[in-house]
């Protein structure tokens, strides 16, 4: 058993990264890893886009972090400072910020930058998936 | 050994070479995504020797229609195969 | 040169398609909008270039998770009356595809085509 | 005077393409053309993001396209298939989706890539600017 | 005449390959964001003999520092000059 | 040769940085995580590979629109104690730059580093 992370900075639909990620991440915990923690940066923050409406018939990122998170007890960790200026805010910040509205919920944590060296240090394997 | 994950074809993009050139002499490489195009024939030279240590996605590769057209020596790895990679490399190295 | 025009392919629009299928979202939304145009009436050229190619290879699937990929939109083409499809030909040699191989009807250009194409559409849209 | 229409499709802050994009839909308007419309498509989608907080000493480019429609009467046109993957509703989208809440809201509007097609063979020139 | 905007570098993308395919004799290039660097002495070389018809974006130069590396070959334009160029070409084509 | 490894850089994190500045944000944040990890005490290098080698050109400025440009980052690496600064030696030579010429003090890195570097530190992020 080993302790793994997952980086992943590419926004869901306009690259494949956010499938391969997913997809490695359910495979990492089939194998009895385990997954501490995603930490979405870059265009990955919009991995938390709770508003995500895709065609019925096109699997639905947003909803499938969710579920790793709720079946594998993973922690989502958004880039506070990446999620903000791209319109990605839970309702702490949309408050902070005066915007009527959030776009991002638990699950999802926004949190600092902090958090993703500590989990590539702390874990003996950090996958990066890029766009 | 560490392994390095690429995910852009080599047609396209030139990062290919930087994983190529910050790789050791015992360095696995794996395409996944687009970087499985890397793995045919005529493409699969820009990666120069690597017998035995160039991977590909074989997901990437079957969505994608290249399985009959995958270089034979390129090593298919499915996902659970991919997890192993992970497993037994000191570190992953992603290049994008 | 000028007189030479009559061969290459017109249109309306020009969408150029650079991306092979499921690494990102370019191939499908440049034949969405290949497909709304036709829709509306327009006469379209659709030329692959670079990875673009690899769009036309036989055989593909869905992802793993669900993905729907762009081989169902390709078959559509036909229906939208969308048959002009040039495929760059180095593009084709360096791929090691054989333009007889590909999943829909489609014809090698050359260098001198390429660079006749952008004068010959009255629009053009890179994807 | 001839009329110009952009399509942007570059996100902001990720790529300077929207950056390039505003810059020059302020020059043409400077030299007296007409610019008919803005068409955001992939993620050029993400500049309609009305959440958008990027820091204060830096372009609000959200902001930027909307000053711009007041001055100029551009039209600020959203693909609406672009956009619901990638999170881009406006009131009447989270409606139709039972999302409580919204993420873009006028002068940008959603609508279908018809407009492109229209605005791109209407103009006398259509400038892309790409990621 | 055509013009063809590039925001790659030509160090990164092959993307200005497929520029240059898809130009006309009298076609013109200009160089935008990222795609200033294929200004640079050594990169220049990469566009070949487009001697008159290379254009970069000055704001872009300036921004990076790169104006004083910029070579001579090229026509430095400003954001007004952009706007001559799309005046004056029939149509324009975006690389990216 | 792994007994030639104490004179490669080590550190607890590697940054390589691909992207010039501007036009991305990649540099951008490859950055803010460099001076993140560094302000928690860890040790950092930055590798500037490829086109990232013109994030070290002087004289840069911010952007027409009022972008800021990384520049300014670049000068408080120093505060951060992050001076193990490599550049990739076949990238200075494609952009005609020389390592003496650079905004800050960097070193030169060839092949041999460079394929070490990702073996004597303990996370690699590539930006």
């Amino acid at each position: 058993m080993m302790r793994y992370g997952i980086l992943l900075m590419g926004a869901p639909y306009s690259s494949q990264a956010a499938h391969s990620a997913l997809r490695f991440a359910r495979a990492v915990a089939g194998r009895g890893h385990r997954l501490e923690g995603v930490f979405f940066y870059h265009d990955g923050v919009h991995n938390a886009a709770r508003l995500a409406a895709p065609p019925q018939d096109e699997p639905h990122l947003v909803d499938g972090w969710a579920a790793l998170a709720e079946d594998h007890g993973v922690s989502l960790q958004v880039c506070i400072a990446a999620a903000l200026r791209r319109g990605l805010l839970d309702e702490r910040e949309a408050a902070r910020h005066g915007k009527q509205g959030h776009s991002v919920e638990p699950p999802f944590e926004l949190t600092g930058l902090g958090q993703l060296v500590d989990l590539g240090l702390r874990c003996d394997r950090l996958v990066t998936f890029g766009p | 050994m560490l392994l390095h994950i690429l995910n852009r074809s080599p047609a396209t993009s030139e990062v290919y070479r930087q994983a190529l050139s910050a790789m050791g002499a015992a360095d696995r490489l794996l395409l996944i995504e687009d970087g499985v195009q890397g793995a045919l024939g005529p493409l699969v030279e820009c990666f120069g020797d690597l017998t035995g240590r160039l991977y590909a996605l074989e997901e990437d590769l079957s969505a994608r229609g290249l399985v009959p057209l995958c270089d034979a020596s390129v090593v298919k790895v499915d996902v659970e195969g991919f997890v192993t990679l992970t497993e037994e490399a000191m570190r992953t190295v992603s290049w994008f | 040169m000028a007189n030479d025009k009559a061969q290459w392919m017109e249109g309306d629009l020009l969408v150029i398609l650079r991306h092979g299928p499921h690494g990102t979202s370019w191939l499908r939304e440049g034949l969405d909008a290949a497909l709304v145009a036709a829709a509306f009436g327009r006469r379209v050229t659709l030329l692959f270039m670079g990875e673009g190619v690899t769009a036309l290879v036989p055989g593909q699937s869905g992802g793993p998770l669900g993905q729907k990929g762009t081989a169902p939109t390709l078959e559509m083409l036909e229906m939208y009356d969308i048959d002009s499809l040039l495929v760059e030909a180095d593009a084709l040699a360096r791929f090691g595809l054989c333009v007889d191989g590909l999943l829909l009807p489609a014809r090698a250009a050359g260098p001198l085509e390429l660079s006749a194409l952008a004068r010959t559409h009255a629009l053009v849209l890179t994807f």
